[in-house]
Order: C-alpha cells, then sequence, then structure tokens
C-alpha cells in the first residue's frame, strides 16, 4: 500500500507514491536515482548516507522517506555550481587529498558543510569532534581535517 | 554469565513444588508467554514474545524440565527460535528449601543468544537475563503466595 | 621544458566524480530487469543440517528462485585456495572443500545455507525468512588457543586437531644452539588480535547471463578482476573463461578483503544463467561482519636471545594461526609466506626459527588483511626489542642502531634478500621529528597533571611488490604474480593506459598517469587509466601487497619502452636520420646533436594516418602491452614513534604523537604516498587501541557484529600525524619505486604499544595485550599494584 | 525491514487515539534507535504513528526557575539553545553528547527518555536534576519515569509533551564513551540545586539510578573528595564486552569527582 511523499530535491520538486517503509537513503538512490548517497551500514553509525534535511545533516538510511515529508533535501548531486563547478569544501577535500576510494566522501562533505555552518572558523579539535558521525577507513582523517579547514576559509572569502 | 536470586514464598515446598511444575502457573508467569502445549513428559512447547527496547522478537519454542528431583529441585530449559532475529536458550536451576510453613525459592540462571541478537546486542544480555529471570520467580512469588514477591 | 611531473603533489583525476557523487559502484549498477537476492545465512557456529525445507519460500510473492546447496551441480566445485603449504612431514595442507551453499554443514555464523531470488529485496528477505531448515547444533570452536586441545570440535573430519598444517622456517639447530649461549633471553607472548577489515562499502556483485551469445558479466567490488574471473570460470563453475566478462568499477576501499573470490558473486554468476536475469546482492554491513574475510588472529609465544652487550642473537617464534571455517583464497600463505620470512626485521639476527601451526576454527574465513602477515611479524619483533632494550637498560634507539642492517644487498635467515635500505638514517630522521630529545620534559609535565607518558618504536620492513613467480611458485603460489599493462596513444597522441593493477583509493588513474606523463612529455589530464575490467585489459593480477606501482607500475614503463622505442623509428623515418641518432625528450623526437624534432603528437598522428610512414618496417598504430615479472619483492621499510599519554584512573590512553618515517623508494606523488601511510596508520592504531573482532568463545557467536561493538576509528580517536619519506630507491625496478599501501598498519601497533608499555613500565607493567582499551590498561594498573602491596 | 501502516496524526489526542487504537503500532518521533531497529528486522510494528507534525511538542521555554523543552525537540536545538545555555548550561552539553552530529539533529529528548536505553544520556539529565515529564496525561516526576531497563512508567497511549528541568546552583555531566558506539560506558551526572544534591548514574546498570551515599556525602560537603571513598558496588552493574562491572564501579567514583570538580570550576 502507498503513500504520497512530495520533497523538494537538490531544488527540484519531487513528488511518489512509495511503500512505507522505504528509507529516505533508498528512495533518492532507487527511485530518483541520485546514487551519490552511499549506504556503508545498518545501524546508523558509518554516517555515509549523510544528506541536508531543511539544511542539517541528517543520515538518510536513518529515516523514513515519510519523516522527511515536505522537506528541503540537499544531496552531493546538489552541492557543486550549476555549470559543475566544484563548491570551496569539495575543491579544498581535492586540494588536500581528503578522499581515496571515495565511498564515505559524499557523506563526510556533507557533514563538513554543516560543520563550518554550525562554526565558521573551526579548529583542529572542532572539526575532529564535530566529524563524530563520518566513518572513513582510508585517509585516517589527517587531510579530512586539513580540507575542511581550507574549505571552511574559502566559504568566506 | 551466571546470576542468582532467591524468593522467599509464603506457601509451604509441597505447595509451591506442585506450583512450580504446574504449566498454566508456568504459563502465567514467563514473561510474554502467549501459549504453552504439552508435547511431553515434563516438556511443553511455547510461544512468547519478549521486547527490549525498539527490538521486539516472538520466540516459538520447548521448555523442558530436566533433572526433576520432587520437591526439592529441577532445572527448566527453555530453547527458542525467533526467526531472523535469531535464538535464545536459557537455564534455571531452581531449588526449593523448606523454611517452617514458607519455602525458600533459589534459583541460578544463565542465557545464551545467537544470530542476529547476539551480533547486535551482545551488551544487553545478561541485563535482560537477569530482568526476566526476576520477572519470572517474582511473578510466581506474587501468584503462589498472593503478594508481590521480593528478589 | 614541462615541469616535472613525477614527484609532484598532483591532484587526483578521480576526486571531481567521487566528490559530486558520480562515481559508478556496484551498488549503483543497475541493469534492466534486474532482480534482487538475498542470502539465508547460519545463526549457528557449528550445525549439522538435517533438511532445509524452501518449499514456502518458493511460492512467497515476488520469488524467482532459492537455491540451496543441493540444487548446485556436481560439476560446480568449491572456492579454492591459492596457495598450496606444504609441511614440515612434506605434507600438503589439508584443504577441505568450501562450498558455495552449505552441504549438510555449517561451520561458522554467517555461513551460506541459501539463496533467495526475488523482484525485491524485501521480497527475497520475506521469502528467506519462510526457508525452514533442521539444525543439529554441534559444540564449536573459535579461539586458537582451543583448536588443537583435546576434545574440542573438530571443525573438518578431513583435519584431525583442527590442523591445516605446521610448518616451519629457518635453522632449529642453529637458533637453539645461539640460545644456549645467549647473555640474555626475551620472551613474550601475545595475541595478534582478529580484526574486521570494513571498508565502508560493502561488497556486492551484480551478475547477468546472456542467452545470445551464452556469456556473463560481473560488476564485483573485487581488487583483481581477472583473478576473480579465472578462479571462478576455471576451478569453480567450469565455464569458459572467455565467456566471463568481470568488472570491478569504483571500489570503495578494500584493504585485502576484496582481493578473495567469495560464495556469493560466484553463486549470483551461475544463478544469473538459471533465471535468466540479472541479480544484484549488496552486502549489508551486519552481513559484511560475520562474511567478510577476517584478519590476523595469531597466538604467539616468542623468545629473543641477545649477546651481552644488546646484540642479537637468534629469534624464536611459535604462532598458531586462525585460518577460520575454510580456507579462504590467500589464506595458508599469510602467516607463512608472508609472515615468517619477515622476522629478520631491520636487523642482522643470525638464527631464527618460527614455527606454524594454522588451525580451523567456527569463524569466519581469515585472510589476508592490510599488511597480512607482515604487521603480525613486525610485532614480534619490534615488541621483543623494546622489551629487551628495556630489560637491558639500552635506549630503544641505541639497541636498534646497535642489530640494524647496514651492508646491501643482505640476505636473511629466513629467505629473503633485501637489495637496499638505510634504516640508520629513517630512525634519526624519526627522532628528529618527534622531537625525542624534548620527551623527558614532557613526561615531566604530563607527570605534573597526573597523566603517564610514554614513548614507542618501531623500525618496521615489508616485503612488497608481490613478488617474482617463479619464487612464488617454489613456495607454493598456484598463479603467477606479475602484471600486465598496455599504453594506447591515439592519433591526436592522447593516450589510454590499461592496467591490471585495480584502484579502490589508491589513486593510480592519477600516480600512473603521472608516470606516462612524464615519460611522454604529456600533461597529466591527456592520459587516462583504464582498470577493473577484464573485458578491456590484457591481464592482471590486481592490488594487494603495496604492489601496484612497484609491479603494475613497471610493466606501464615496461610499454612506454616500447612505444617511444617504436616512435623512435617513426621519427627516423619522418625526419629522414638513422633510428640510432633518435632521442626522445620532453614529448619531442629529436636528431641527436641538431635542432630538427618532431613532437609525439605527431608521431602518433603518422602511425595512424602513415601516409609517410615506414610501411615495409613498421606496422602502424602505436599501442604496446607488456607483462613484467618482477626479480624480486621491494623492501620498504621505516621508524615510527608513537608518544602517548595514559590517564591512571579511567585507563584512557591518548596519542598525543605520531611520527612516522618512511622509505618507499622513489615517490611518484608524495601527496597520495603520505595519504596511504596515514590511512595505514589509522589502521595500525586502531588495532593496538580499538578493534577486536570477538566471537563467544563457547558458542562461536559473532559478538562484535555491528559498528556499536566494533571500534573503527573516528576522527577524534586520531591525531594528526607526523610523515615524512627518505628514498633509497628500490634496486630492481626503473621507477625505483617500493609500494606505500600497507606501512602505515605494519609500523604502527608496535609503536603504540610499546609507548603505552613505556608509560606504565615503572609501575611494573611489561605486556598489554591489544587492543589496549581503557579497561585493559586499568586492569593491567590494578594487578601492578595488587603485586606492588603482595610483595 | 518489515512492512506498516504509515500515521501522521495531526494533534496529540490524535495520535493517543491512534496509539491505544492500533496494536502493536510505534510512535516515531526522531527514529535514531527505532529505524535501525525496523532495518535488521528486530521490530515488527504493524503501524508508525509519526509524531513530527505536532509543532506543539517542539520548544524551548523557560517558566520561573524552570527550562521547559517540548518532547519533539531535537538534541541539536537544545545544545544550540540560548535559553539553555544561558539558564541551564549543562543540559546544552549532556545534548551536545548525544550520538554524533546527524543522530543530534534528528533524535529528540521525548524519543530518548521514552526508549531509556540503558546507556543513555538524557536519563542521567532528568534523575540528576529531578526533572519532571509532563505527558498527555499527567505530571512524572523523573525518580518515577525510569523504571527499569528500556521501560518508563508510560502507558499505551501516553505521550510525552516536555520535560521541565529545575535550573541547578551548579551542575556537570562527564560521560565515559564506548569506544564503538559512543553512548556512555559510564556517565556521571551531578547537580546542585536549592538545598539538594543529586548523583545519577547512566551506562553503569540496566537503568540510570541515583547514588544516594554520594549525595548525602556531596550535600555536606561539595567537593570531589567527599565522595572519592565512595564506590557503588559492582554487584548489580553491567558487565559486557567492553568493560565489566568492577571497571564500571570504579569509574563511577573517578566520574562523579570530575563532575564534582566540573560542577564547581563551571566549566
Amino acid at each position: 500500500m502507498g503513500i504520497p511523499v512530495s520533497m523538494t530535491v537538490n531544488g527540484k520538486a519531487v513528488a511518489a507514491e512509495i511503500e512505507p517503509r522505504t528509507l529516505l537513503a533508498q528512495f533518492l538512490r532507487e527511485h530518483l536515482r541520485l546514487t551519490g548517497t552511499h549506504v556503508g551500514c545498518d545501524t546508523g553509525q558509518c554516517g555515509a548516507c549523510t544528506i541536508h534535511l531543511n539544511g542539517r545533516a541528517v543520515k538518510a538510511c536513518n529515516l523514513l522517506t515519510a519523516q522527511a515529508q515536505g522537506a528541503q533535501i540537499v544531496t552531493i548531486e546538489g552541492v557543486a555550481a550549476a555549470n559543475g563547478e566544484l563548491h570551496p569544501m569539495q575543491a579544498a577535500f581535492r586540494q588536500h587529498h581528503g578522499l581515496q576510494c571515495g565511498f564515505c566522501t559524499p557523506g563526510m562533505v556533507m557533514a563538513a558543510l554543516d560543520l563550518v555552518k554550525r562554526q565558521p572558523n573551526p579548529t583542529e579539535d572542532a572539526i575532529r569532534a564535530g566529524l563524530d558521525g563520518n566513518l572513513c577507513r582510508c585517509t585516517g582523517y589527517h587531510n579530512i581535517v586539513k580540507a575542511v579547514q581550507t574549505g571552511a576559509a574559502a566559504m568566506k572569502g | 554469565m551466571e546470576m542468582s536470586g532467591e524468593q522467599t514464598i509464603l506457601r509451604p515446598q509441597a505447595v509451591t513444588w506442585s506450583s512450580i511444575t504446574d504449566p498454566r502457573v508456568l504459563k502465567a508467569c514467563i514473561p510474554g508467554c502467549e501459549s504453552m502445549d504439552k508435547v511431553g513428559d515434563n516438556e511443553y512447547e511455547l510461544v512468547m514474545g519478549a521486547k527490549v527496547g525498539p527490538v521486539s522478537a516472538k520466540f516459538k519454542g520447548k521448555i523442558t524440565l530436566a533433572d526433576v528431583d520432587a520437591p526439592h529441585a529441577y532445572t527448566l530449559i527453555f530453547e527458542g527460535q525467533g526467526g531472523v532475529a535469531g535464538f535464545a536458550k536459557g537455564q534455571a536451576n531452581v531449588r526449593l528449601l523448606p523454611d517452617g510453613e514458607t519455602t525458600r525459592l533459589q534459583y541460578t540462571a544463565k542465557a545464551m543468544i545467537g544470530g542476529k541478537l547476539a551480533q547486535v546486542g551482545s551488551r544487553l544480555v545478561d541485563g535482560v537475563a537477569r530482568k526476566m529471570a526476576e520477572s519470572f520467580f517474582s511473578a510466581f512469588n506474587e501468584h503462589v503466595s498472593g503478594v508481590k514477591g521480593e528478589g | 621544458m614541462n615541469a616535472p611531473v613525477i614527484g609532484t603533489r598532483v591532484e587526483r583525476k578521480e576526486d571531481y566524480r567521487f566528490l559530486t557523487g558520480s562515481g559508478t559502484y556496484t551498488d549503483d549498477v543497475a541493469l534492466p530487469g534486474q532482480t534482487c537476492a538475498y542470502f539465508l545465512r547460519s545463526q549457528h557456529a557449528h550445525a549439522k543440517i538435517n533438511r532445509i525445507d524452501i518449499s514456502k519460500a518458493k511460492t512467497a510473492p515476488g520469488v524467482i528462485e532459492v537455491f540451496t546447496g543441493a540444487d548446485l551441480p556436481g560439476s560446480v566445485g568449491g572456492l579454492p585456495c591459492g596457495w598450496l603449504i606444504t609441511d614440515v612431514n612434506g605434507q600438503p595442507m589439508k584443504e577441505p572443500k568450501h562450498p558455495l551453499l552449505a552441504q549438510g554443514k555449517v561451520r561458522y555464523v554467517g555461513d551460506h545455507v541459501a539463496v533467495v531470488i526475488a523482484e525485491t529485496l524485501n521480497q527475497a528477505k520475506d521469502a528467506c525468512e519462510l526457508i525452514e531448515v533442521d539444525y543439529e547444533v554441534l559444540p564449536a570452536v573459535v579461539n586458537v588457543a582451543d583448536a588443537r586441545k583435546p576434545g574440542a570440535a573438530q571443525v573438518h573430519d578431513i583435519a584431525p586437531d583442527n590442523t591445516c598444517y605446521v610448518w616451519a622456517l629457518g635453522d632449529k639447530t642453529a637458533v637453539d644452539k645461539a640460545f644456549a649461549q645467549a647473555a640474555h633471553v626475551t620472551k613474550l607472548d601475545f595475541i595478534n588480535n582478529r580484526l574486521i577489515p570494513n571498508a565502508i562499502e560493502p561488497r556486492a556483485a551484480v551478475a547477468s547471463y546472456s542467452r545470445g551469445d551464452d556469456s556473463y558479466t560481473l560488476y564485483v567490488t573485487s581488487q583483481n578482476p581477472h583473478v576473480a574471473r579465472l578462479l571462478m570460470t576455471a576451478f569453480v563453475l567450469g565455464l569458459p573463461e572467455h565467456k566471463l566478462r568481470v568488472i570491478a568499477p569504483d571500489v570503495g576501499g578494500g584493504f585485502g578483503s576484496k582481493i578473495f573470490l567469495y560464495a556469493e558473486e560466484t553463486v549470483l554468476t551461475w544463478a544469473s544463467k538459471q533465471v535468466n536475469r540479472p541479480i544484484k546482492w549488496t552486502a549489508e554491513r551486519s552481513e559484511s561482519f560475520v562474511s567478510d574475510a577476517h584478519g590476523r588472529d595469531h597466538l604467539t609465544s616468542a623468545e629473543l636471545a641477545l649477546d651481552k652487550n644488546g646484540g642479537f642473537l637468534a629469534l624464536r617464534v611459535h604462532t598458531t594461526a586462525n585460518m577460520g571455517a575454510y580456507l579462504s583464497t590467500f589464506a595458508s600463505c599469510i602467516p607463512t609466506i608472508l609472515y615468517a620470512t619477515l622476522l629478520a626485521g631491520q636487523y642482522t639476527t643470525p638464527a631464527i626459527y618460527c614455527e606454524v601451526t594454522a588451525v580451523f576454527t567456527n569463524t569466519a574465513p581469515v585472510d589476508a588483511y592490510r599488511g597480512a602477515g607482515r604487521p603480525e611479524a613486525s610485532y614480534v619483533i619490534e615488541r621483543l626489542v623494546s622489551t629487551a632494550a628495556r630489560e637491558m637498560k639500552i635506549p630503544d634507539a641505541d639497541i636498534r642502531r646497535r642489530n640494524f642492517i647496514k651492508e646491501f644487498p643482505y640476505q636473511t635467515p629466513v629467505a629473503l634478500c633485501y637489495d637496499t635500505g638505510d634504516y640508520e638514517a629513517t630512525l634519526t630522521e624519526a627522532l628528529k621529528l618527534a622531537d625525542v630529545a624534548g620527551f623527558e620534559a614532557r613526561r615531566k609535565e604530563a607527570a605534573a597533571r597526573g597523566k603517564l607518558r610514554g614513548l614507542g618504536y618501531s623500525a618496521y620492513i615489508e616485503a612488497c611488490g608481490l613478488a617474482p613467480s617463479n619464487v612464488a611458485g617454489s613456495l607454493g603460489a598456484r598463479a603467477g604474480l606479475f602484471e600486465a599493462g598496455e599504453v594506447r596513444v591515439h592519433p591526436t597522441g592522447k593516450v589510454t593506459v590499461f592496467t591490471g593493477s585495480h584502484s579502490h583509493g589508491q589513486g593510480h588513474e592519477t600516480t600512473f598517469a603521472q608516470v606516462v606523463a612524464d615519460r611522454l612529455g604529456l600533461g597529466v589530464d591527456d592520459v587516462d587509466i583504464v582498470h577493473g575490467d577484464t573485458g578491456r585489459i590484457l591481464f592482471g593480477m590486481g592490488t594487494y601487497g603495496s604492489r601496484s606501482i612497484a609491479v603494475g607500475g613497471t610493466a606501464i614503463v615496461k610499454a612506454l619502452d616500447k612505444i617511444v622505442a617504436k616512435g623512435k623509428r617513426i621519427a627516423a623515418h619522418l625526419l629522414e636520420a638513422p633510428d640510432a641518432d633518435i632521442e626522445f625528450k620532453d614529448g619531442k623526437f629529436t636528431v641527436a646533436g641538431t635542432d630538427r624534432q618532431v613532437p609525439f603528437a605527431q608521431v602518433a598522428l603518422s602511425a595512424y594516418v602513415p601516409h609517410h610512414y615506414p610501411l615495409d618496417k613498421l606496422e602502424p598504430g602505436l599501442n604496446e602491452s607488456a607483462v613484467y615479472d618482477p626479480t624480486n619483492f621491494t623492501f620498504p621499510a621505516g621508524s615510527h614513534i608513537c608518544e602517548v599519554e595514559v590517564d591512571p584512573d579511567t585507563g584512557a590512553t591518548k596519542i598525543v604523537n605520531f611520527t612516522a618515517v618512511d622509505d618507499f623508494g622513489k615517490t611518484i606523488n608524495p601527496m597520495i604516498v603520505e595519504g596511504q601511510v596515514h590511512g595505514g596508520l589509522a589502521q595500525g592504531i586502531g588495532q593496538a587501541l580499538l578493534e577486536a573482532c570477538v566471537y563467544d568463545r563457547e558458542t562461536g557467536q559473532l559478538l562484535t557484529g555491528t559498528y556499536l561493538d566494533y571500534a573503527v576509528p573516528r576522527a577524534d580517536d586520531l591525531p594528526s600525524f607526523k610523515v615524512t619519506t627518505r628514498e633509497t630507491p628500490c634496486t630492481h625496478n626503473p621507477l625505483g619505486v617500493k609500494g606505500c599501501g600497507e606501512a602505515g598498519a605494519i609500523g604502527a601497533p608496535a609503536a603504540v604499544i610499546n609507548a603505552i608499555v613505556d608509560a606504565l613500565a615503572h609501575l611494573g607493567i611489561r605486556d598489554i595485550e591489544m587492543p589496549a582499551t581503557p579497561q585493559r590498561v586499568w586492569q593491567a594498573l590494578q594487578s601492578a599494584k595488587k603485586e606492588r602491596i603482595a610483595t | 525491514m518489515y512492512a506498516f501502516e504509515y500515521h501522521r496524526p495531526s494533534s496529540i489526542k490524535e495520535a493517543a487515539s491512534l496509539a491505544r487504537k492500533l496494536a502493536d503500532a510505534k510512535l516515531i518521533a526522531g527514529g535514531q534507535s527505532m529505524v535501525p531497529a525496523l532495518k535488521l528486522r528486530l521490530a515488527r510494528p504493524t503501524a508508525m504513528i509519526d509524531l513530527n507534525d505536532l509543532p506543539e511538542l517542539r520548544g524551548i521555554s523557560v517558566v520561573g526557575t524552570n527550562v521547559v523543552i517540548g518532547a519533539l525537540t531535537r538534541h541539536a536545538e537544545v545544545a544550540a539553545s540560548k535559553d539553555v545555555l544561558m539558564t541551564l548550561p549543562v543540559l546544552a552539553k549532556v545534548a551536545a553528547g548525544i550520538g554524533d552530529h546527524q543522530v543530534r539533529n534528528m533524535g529528540t529528548l521525548g524519543g530518548a527518555i521514552a526508549n531509556n536505553d540503558p546507556a543513555a544520556d538524557y536519563p542521567a539529565a532528568l534523575l540528576g536534576l529531578g526533572a519532571t515529564v509532563t505527558t498527555n496525561k499527567r505530571d512524572i516526576p523523573a525518580d518515577k519515569f525510569f523504571t527499569g531497563m528500556y521501560e518508563t512508567a508510560l502507558k499505551p497511549g501516553e505521550i510525552i509533551a516536555s520535560v521541565s528541568f529545575p535550573m541547578a546552583k551548579r551542575a556537570a555531566y562527564i560521560k565515559f564513551r564506548n569506544p564503538a558506539s559512543r553512548f556512555a560506558l559510564v556517565g556521571v551526572f551531578v547537580s546542585e540545586t536549592a538545598g539538594n544534591v543529586r548523583v545519577a548514574v547512566t551506562g553503569a546498570a540496566p537503568c540510570v539510578f541515583r547514588v544516594k551515599n554520594m549525595e548525602k556525602a556531596l550535600a555536606s560537603k561539595f567537593a570531589p573528595e567527599a565522595i572519592a571513598r565512595i564506590r557503588v558496588p559492582a554487584d548489580n552493574l553491567n558487565s559486557d564486552l567492553h568493560a565489566g562491572a568492577e571497571y564500571r564501579s570504579h569509574l563511577i567514583t573517578v566520574l562523579a569527582q570530575r563532575a564534582v570538580e566540573a560542577a564547581l570550576s563551571g566549566k
């Protein structure tokens, strides 16, 4: 039995009829084919599925799609400029080699953007603490921290 | 982990014994027990629901009374399959010690879980087992003594 | 002249797609008509299957097929093990059949019992719950220490005492003699804790079958698609190899766990023909925990004999290694060939003997995980060395210096021949970078705050660049270990390179492009790297053992040599000069000693538009391939120094400084190399402080089966690292490279534990088991306190 | 995940009546503990009643000497609230340490206390401050609210509306995290309100509890050394993979002292 949902995803209005048990991550990946939102765990820890819901970072695999009814959603696909130019935070990740296999990256970037919104001048400790909802197995976080610092500075500039 | 406890039952040993071997009493006292049917000597099939926080599972299984030493002691063995959640096993060694017109009920219990329950909930096993044992024996006490048991 | 490309921090070519969510990982693949698979897994560690009833599942809504072990035809084999170890008695190791779906028995929690293929994943899962399995639960054995005890549960009938093999390396007599004469013997027993790799992308596969040409395509999270294809077709399914195309698209980390051929992708490939539709399976993380191959899990007893000056005389090691329930693809060689051969470390220890007993248990298969054997070896050596130093009151750096190998090539007593190195230099640099000189002051300052500081050393070595095929073959490898590369120059002079190495985070698309751009005088953006597709690439042994740049990179260099050689002949024709007079530099072919030249792109164009072309001598086109089989391993080495602060009230350890000075030979892209080191360190520190895979010792249930109980390091668990490299170029490959992917994971654990022990040594503590959790440290402090009161 | 019906009531009354009417229905607020259980098929509710359309359950206000927080207020909102930071900063700190950042953006006060995970942070704050839980039916003091492991005094159909926290003269919460889950391995909340000292411990036992002998000692002298020798016996404490009961018992004393120290220093 389907229920109707509607929301705005990356600036576009979307509506669909879904099974109530559809997770938001599933809806984004399978219904909208926005496969940049990744699923890395089933207990809500890894953060690879992080997206913005009404401007706040949340884990899309830990939300029913229905919970996002009427919301403004931004996924990693909606971060770069319309012409494809990287957002300063994305550019900083590239500049500092803040990604390796790329799987945690979309979630990490979304979490970093939210972090900088809260703390425009984050210290190293604040960045490390602020990324507590995201696991990366490749980078040891060293370069992610540098990227977020640089990204934060660039976002002010 | 093995846990132990004691209840003072305000009934003599013989009465306590006949109650604790009575499937109707067991059914009433086993937390979440939905049905319990005799399938053999000291052997019962049962269905019970268990709920721990956001997790709930329905177990289908068997209760066996073993090492029966009337009216002193027995071992209650539970084995249940909770489908996709996994399975649970529990065992309680029960001793009834006469104390005038009352009975001291002593037990030691241990539990083991398998499958997804074990994978996800190992931190909670001991707490859940303790709670189940306590609630069973205090419910039993309440049922038999007619007063709220003290554990 | 172009700016140099080798040795520069070129931003990665692959990053744009990853940063914008446009990468293609296996689970992102959606084929028309795709179905979903879900595996029924064993909830028991060990059980006999009396009966499986799939009738209800078969008729459940949306179900297309349900298969059990009984449905696999007899022609389907088990999963093979790629390395034969011969035991001390000359007998081959025990190789029990490793079925794709259980045949009468399950042997670990997570073992595959059946697969349901349905229209949707929820339908497959719903149907899975309708499968009735009548298990007869058997006693289980999970712990290496229990496996060979009398009365232990037997995992396989063909392996009495659960023993896969007992294997030895080294001169036992010489070692015994040296111990008899030793002035000092240091002995330690340790557990190298079992780990779960936890690449953030779970394993996945999408298999499809084309009836039109009787061919299969498999998308799979693999580090080595060609090996997967070879093993799957030739050893398991009996399919013609050319009828299966294996594509490993973007892969979200591997760390070893995606080297192996697993049951899931193999079953999917087979089943795709049975149902004649594409099938997708993606592991849920809770499935990954129970079914990915795990790492480490050694129980070791080790002794170091020293002379009175702290010179190493001999090393004796006994290790029991857990193989899990079945032999995974490379399981058998990890605790032997990749472990015992490394026990010389950076030292001139003249006599070494190592005996390894590999045992089966009712746990998930254990195989290579970042470092694979080498972290275990390095841990044994470096823990012993620091313990000996403390016992003999010799400073950590001094005892190492006293025993360093200083002359190369150096033949170790455990089969390897190190070509080059400068251990003194890396140690000296590390001492400086870690400000060891200022440590005592920092220790005092911490003590004033009630905290205990410690400094830990680890001077590790690894054998990488796997491997000379003939050497590997003589040691039991059932495959070659070369690598293939192909350089395709397009008519406009742009280049596509096809490599058998696979990139799943390592940045090959950039590093290899730098190698090619440098050689051909092109921009990095003029070169694209293609990997991970058996349909496009000649062959490949894949990525593991830090081999990509040393072996895969060299294959590309060899192909480039051929491109340049052919280009010179084309240029000679165009410039009307003898072949021998043509030089190639900075993208231009020049007649030596003149200014007559022709750019690379023009030579390329001539090759494809051969109007003025030596057709009598040369074929048109500019496409060359090469296969490189290394002549030796490479030997990256380095010194790590860890500084910790322990809170004695809670037992919590904080890493306040971590320094790594590594020698990887020449570095192509220092930024990528540093990133590899950081990641390795995080996993090594994770092993030392946080990570432990724990099975219930009696029941074999996995107790650390989610991220709520298995602690993968988060950002705030780790410090920023001080990392630098020194370069002593490898002597036997043209790039002078050694490999850098595993170093961090190899060196870090001993450095961390040595640091913690250093912080606590004054209280009488000489060892802490990994992971050194706060509770373990606190318990050690409590027992030390009790002992002091007692004495 | 099993299939379920989805309801999104627009009033508390409707939500309560649905909850009473539908057998095996679950209320969902942030869903940060519920959704993982659903995903793992470890729960099979027939219906989910989503409370997110009930704005009256959201919000933070200062009422006299109390801070009143709506049940649907997210942890991140509490952590960042100027009112909370001004009047009861310890509560902002508790909220800021729950789960991880994304969880705090979804998870709610009401959801957390209704779930009453034995290692959750909020229960320690409620019990440690002597807060009052207001439901659609009644007021329940924190001392009566948390009744056992994952158990509360809530009755079927009873929905938490808000929690009223008395302001404290001084208070602090120190949490020693489980390195994997980041839940409290042990967390100790200490407060001094008008003439009243409370010490509440989470993570250490099946349910949050108070340490009366520490409270007594602190009431006569609010200083770390006053409780340095007070141990909560290990007998009834949790023992699991990450920490044994003895260690937990030890940590309670260490963390309680640190909490007192932090409360005194106002940090």
